[in-house]
């Protein structure tokens, strides 16, 4: 706007140039509002259309379920914030009303069986869980022709259990995947421990101090601040004490069997 | 007055008769007796059961709540509201001096309420389900696509006469658009001159002998007008209903429907009566008010006023309905009858695509739908047995690009006007379409009637004697192993998201329910009786530990145990309050941070003792000796 | 779990293979976990092999692949939290908690058996002498077949009480009759 | 408290048989009432055992009979405490707070009782060799007998700087004289 108005004719024309902005704003926004219904109506549709003819994949397929939840994170929408039941009156996202709930039952339930496998196990293994063990009890408990649950799910249904106070977790140690269903955290030196004994499934203090260069005091505390947690289990039979990881239970060979 | 006291549940619900089930709750509704308000009983919730509707005040439950036996109700009348006051619903009394079969046969016929459809009177008992057959070719009006040329049948509620530029028409099933108007105008028109006479629009409620008839008169592709931005509220409380799930009837085809679907899955009837405008609150521009057309007949000497139900936040057309499907199905006469059959609700949805597609006035050409459309169509001929899961990452594709789409416009529209000026978001109001991310994710975040719902059924869950839940866990139970057991309970069938679950139980408070939720240090949340305190758990504590003193342990001990006691593992206290371990941590480190024990560290784990190293700290120890 | 699989050879869970598994844990709450497993276990071990007493240096306390053995008092300590689960008592006489009855079937769940057994075969009301319920061919299909005679005295005594039973003869030639 | 018993044996306090006692409290005000428990009992220990310094790793801070320990580094939260109530000090040189002076008498206190002996013994003005005032016959009934040196030369600096005494001499052959 070069042109500087001057005096009365400025005011004048300001005045216009406002009200002409304004309406042009008013009519922007409503042609914003309506390509907003189309595109929400074309969406509704098509969310419809997905669910008739996907609804059972997202239940019956992992890779579909991942890649579902995957793109929902992208565009940062959580299809498991409320429950399908609550298509109220103004409850209720699109997905769950649209979907049926196929994709809000699957994890929810997925989510009760793990919140039931770290229940039974806390007292051996002090409330951490590897990811695969939680799978290999899940899948064990699963019938026949049940959905095929993978390491991904079970990630997802514990994220899931955020809002409900802050006592379930996934912690990644060393190369293995842990879900922690009590609050406390790991000290390093405790994880150091804990993937040390990924290897071997166990560790010892002479272990600790060459591999890691710890003083014994410190090997030994952190070693018996994991005992005192039930996170590792003695074995006192052989010459130098070995501490093994309670998850090894599942995992010592099968065909080991009879004396 | 036929108004009777109802006793309240712990969760200040109406206790329900054993086969009582409820269909329908409203919130903020207000009774009226004849024209004048009743005294502090103007602002409650209504519970529509099959024996009662029941009021429960907000304000004073225990004392104003009230009670209406549905089989003392004569008949019904709906009054829309207009202006300022609000819709009602008037109950009028039987005549308690005669009952004549007469006057009441004349009411249940005299009230043909606009509504689409009156359910068909020759009601068998228990409605036998239609089975699902393939629907037969459709009889009724196509109109061909001017684009991809497919025949596509008229949606059966099209009606030519009323038919206006703001109808909605359904868009082409193949190519997914929207066909000029004229079109389908000149299809129905042509249709209806060579059809047979009966073949008004609307399905009148001929009776239906039920047997034997499978080709049903119906168009497979029928599509219901666009659902109400409001839709009916799922009949959240059959919803939560973890065993018997009450189902809707619906009034054409007598298929058992899912209480949250809008239009019959079989029929595609619309299930709850038709209103043109679809906007948001369609409580002010009502068309005309479906009053009954019958004068009723003014019976003298009527003693009990009739009582009115005042809803003030809407849900009035849907109470009605249920109430009047509740009057035919006189549930309260069926003591004995057998329950109503679970509609198995994966009923195949492969029969018929119901497109609840939408136009809107502008029918901005979609290009996307379009294509995808045309590729969904051939693979979905060929697709019978085997999934091809490949396409269905391509839809996957699709709904998300148009998820993403609808993300940006959000956000964009937010920002656009950036203080979203009353104006502008009444408009989007009016649209119906005040899309925030959340509301396309996380479902509202205002606090619906579905979480105050949620929030009593939760506290019933818990304090209810039969169950136990709260008891049996020793008075205190971890949140999310109460969601786990709650979701159980439900049989893996429409679970509770832990967002709503923890919504619900923040509001527990409010409603002044028995039950509380508790955060400890640590950052664990807890759900506890509201009686419950530190103070009374740390006494239990204690008093746990002290009785030690005189129990002679089955080891030797190397200390002094009738003077120190024994110190206990947070799993020997979970055993002996029937805690879980985790709550067991939690209530023994808060008492020590409250100076009553201290801990010993140990390779047989931690343990923890009556705090004899600085015993002033622990409140007053009955035992008057100093040990150190 | 362990399947009572026909074959002939004892399938062990995978934790046998444990190496802690036969060293007492420290820990107690620990150890409550690794008793919980012994006890399943020593039940599962015992119904399979038809075992009524265990003793403390029973083959099942010792892996030979492993090197590794439950010592004794260590296997009494679980023995104890079994007694205080009812599923073990210690064996009377002989040398103070070294042999254990394991009940891998209560004694009142064994009455009930035999009751249910007399009442399918409608011998009520009639005598039948202890060696015959156990030994006799009537009973071969039985659960209860080859009994331990102690184990049998106690169920019939739960019987006699329960007033379905009655217990007459002396020493080796016992009879019971039933109502 | 503990009553210096002419006895042989060390009496323990009870709370010394108290699990917990041996485990670092972290509730601040519980783990401050262990701290001076700790210190009374330090102090009370070296009194009687007649010990000037004390290793982390003392017999003192495990219990045989409990078979509990307090660790070194909570052994050395405990002295550092002491250290705040003037009660000890580290004793420089070899590892860094490894060791710790105890002042169950502080340094000013035995300044005062050398000072007290000196008048009563009318020693004034007289010279006297560090040998002689802690191993000589004439000191054999006072408490500073047998003191560490290195805690009498910071005795007598005391008294130097109260100018009641004058230290003389090298390395190992010192004299003061007092007036």
């Amino acid at each position: 706007m070069s042109r500087k108005g001057v005096g009365l004719a400025a005011f004048d024309r300001s005045r216009i140039t406002s009200a002409q902005y304004a309406s042009h704003g008013n009519n922007l926004r409503s042609s914003h509002s309506t390509s907003l219904a189309t595109q929400l109506s074309v969406f509704r549709s098509l969310l419809q259309q997905f669910a008739q003819t996907h609804g059972k994949d997202i239940r019956s397929n992992p890779s579909f379920r991942a890649e579902f939840a995957r793109m929902c994170a992208a565009i940062g929408v959580d299809p498991l914030a409320s429950s399908s039941g609550a298509s109220g009156k103004d409850g209720g996202s699109f997905w769950s009303q649209m979907l049926g709930g196929s994709v809000n039952d699957f994890y929810f339930e997925l989510a009760v069986k793990v919140v039931e496998v770290c229940g039974a196990t806390r007292e051996e293994n002090g409330g951490l869980i590897g990811v695969k063990e939680v799978r290999d009890r899940i899948m064990s408990t699963r019938i026949e022709g049940g959905a095929e649950i993978t390491e991904d799910d079970i990630l997802r249904a514990v994220n899931t259990l955020k809002p409900l106070g802050s006592s379930y977790s996934t912690l990644t140690v060393g190369n293995k995947l842990y879900i922690r269903s009590i609050p406390k955290e790991l000290n390093t030196d405790q994880s150091a421990v804990l993937e040390a004994a990924q290897l071997l499934g166990y560790v010892t203090v002479s272990m600790l101090m060459a591999n890691l260069h710890w003083p014994r005091a410190r090997a030994k505390t952190a070693i018996d601040d994991l005992v005192s947690e039930s996170m590792l289990w003695v074995d006192k039979q052989c010459d130098e004490w070995e501490y093994w990881n309670p998850g090894f239970m599942l995992e010592v060979e099968e065909d080991a069997n009879g004396r | 007055m036929f108004l009777k006291s109802i006793d309240l549940t712990t969760a200040l619900r109406p206790s329900y008769l054993p086969d009582e089930v409820l269909l329908f709750v409203q919130d903020n509704v207000g009774l009226y007796e004849g024209k004048s308000k009743i005294p502090d009983h103007q602002n409650g919730s209504v519970y529509l059961t099959s024996h009662r509707i029941c009021y429960v005040d907000n304000a004073d439950p225990r004392k104003n709540s009230a009670a209406i036996d549905l089989k003392d109700i004569d008949r019904f009348e709906f009054y829309a509201g207009f202006l300022k006051s609000s819709p009602k619903i008037t109950l009028i009394p039987k005549p308690s001096k005669r009952s004549s079969v007469q006057s009441r046969a004349v009411s249940s016929l005299g009230s043909p309420s606009r509504s689409a459809t009156s359910s068909p009177l020759s009601r068998t008992d228990s409605p036998f389900r239609v089975p699902t057959t393939e629907p037969p070719p459709a009889s009724t009006a196509t109109w061909i696509c001017p684009i991809c040329s497919f025949s596509n049948p008229v949606p059966s509620n099209f009606d030519p006469a009323t038919a206006s530029a703001h109808t909605p028409l359904a868009p082409c099933l193949a190519c997914g658009i929207k066909p000029p108007l004229a079109l389908v105008l000149k299809a129905a028109i042509s249709s209806v001159t060579n059809r047979p006479p009966p073949s008004s629009s609307q399905f009148s409620g001929a009776p239906l002998p039920i047997r034997g008839r499978t080709d049903l008169p119906l168009s497979p592709s029928d599509t219901s007008t666009r659902p109400h931005s409001q839709s009916p509220i799922s009949n959240s409380n059959g919803a939560l209903q973890s065993n018997t799930r009450a189902s809707f009837q619906c009034p054409r085809c007598t298929f058992e429907n899912h209480p949250s679907l809008l239009s019959c899955e079989l029929c595609g009837a619309p299930l709850i009566s038709q209103d043109p405008s679809s906007g948001l609150d369609n409580s002010t521009l009502r068309a005309e008010s479906p009053g009954p057309t019958l004068s009723h007949l003014q019976l003298p000497g009527i003693e009990n006023e009739s009582i009115k139900l005042s809803f003030r936040a809407g849900g009035e057309k849907i109470f009605y309905e249920r109430l009047k499907g509740c009057m035919t199905q006189r549930k309260w006469l069926l003591q004995g009858a057998p329950p109503v059959p679970r509609p198995n609700r994966a009923s195949g949805t492969e029969s018929g695509i119901s497109w609840s597609g939408t136009s809107t006035p502008t029918g901005e050409r979609m290009k996307t739908v379009g294509i995808a459309g045309l590729e969904q169509r051939r693979l979905e001929v060929q697709k019978n047995n085997e999934i091809i899961i490949g396409n269905a990452f391509e839809d996957l594709e699709a709904l998300m690009a148009s998820a993403k789409e609808i993300v940006a416009l959000a956000e964009s529209f937010a920002s656009s006007n950036g203080n979203t000026s009353s104006e502008s978001s009444a408009v989007a109001n009016a649209l119906g379409l005040v899309t925030t991310k959340d509301m396309l994710g996380g479902g509202s975040n205002s606090e619906s009637l579905y979480i105050t719902e949620l929030s009593r059924n939760l506290a019933e869950f818990l304090t209810d004697d039969a169950r136990g839940v709260l008891r049996k866990a020793g008075g205190i139970i971890s949140l999310v192993d109460l969601w786990a057991m709650f979701n159980r309970a439900r049989g893996g069938v429409e679970l509770v998201s832990p967002s709503d679950f923890e919504k619900a139980a923040r509001l527990w408070e409010k409603l002044k329910l028995p039950v509380r939720l508790r955060q400890f240090k640590s950052g664990v949340l807890v759900v506890q009786g509201s009686d419950r305190t530190d103070e009374k758990t740390i006494k239990a504590l204690l008093a746990w530990l002290s009785s030690l003193h005189s129990v002679p342990p089955d080891k030797e001990l190397a200390w002094d145990w009738q003077t120190f006691g024994r110190g206990v593992t947070a799993h020997d206290t979970a055993e002996h309050f029937g805690w879980s371990i985790g709550v067991a941590e939690e209530e023994l480190e808060m008492a020590e941070d409250r100076g009553a024990l201290c801990r010993e560290e140990s390779d047989e784990g931690l343990k923890f003792w009556e705090n004899w190293i600085d015993p002033d700290q622990s409140p007053s120890s009955d035992q008057p000796y100093n040990v150190i | 779990m362990t399947t009572l699989s026909p074959s002939t050879t004892f399938t062990y869970p995978r934790h046998y293979n444990f190496p802690p598994f036969f060293t007492r844990q420290p820990q107690l709450t620990t150890f409550h976990a690794q008793c919980r497993k012994w006890s399943l276990l020593i039940q599962a071990y015992c119904r399979f092999h038809r075992l009524f007493r265990l003793p403390l240096d029973s083959p099942l306390f010792t892996n030979e692949r492993l090197n590794r053995r439950l010592v004794p008092e260590d296997a009494r300590a679980v023995l104890d939290f079994m007694r205080s689960e009812g599923r073990a008592e210690w064996v009377r006489g002989g040398e103070e908690r070294s042999v254990a009855w394991v009940w891998w079937r209560t004694p009142e769940e064994w009455a009930g058996i035999i009751g249910d057994w007399v009442e399918e075969t409608a011998q009520k009301n009639t005598v039948l002498t202890l060696y015959e319920l156990t030994e006799g061919e009537a009973t071969v299909s039985q659960e209860f077949h080859g009994m331990d005679p102690e184990v049998l005295q106690r169920a019939l005594a739960i019987l006699v009480k329960r007033g379905k039973a009655q217990v007459f003869g002396q020493e080796d030639q016992q009879g019971v009759k039933f109502f």
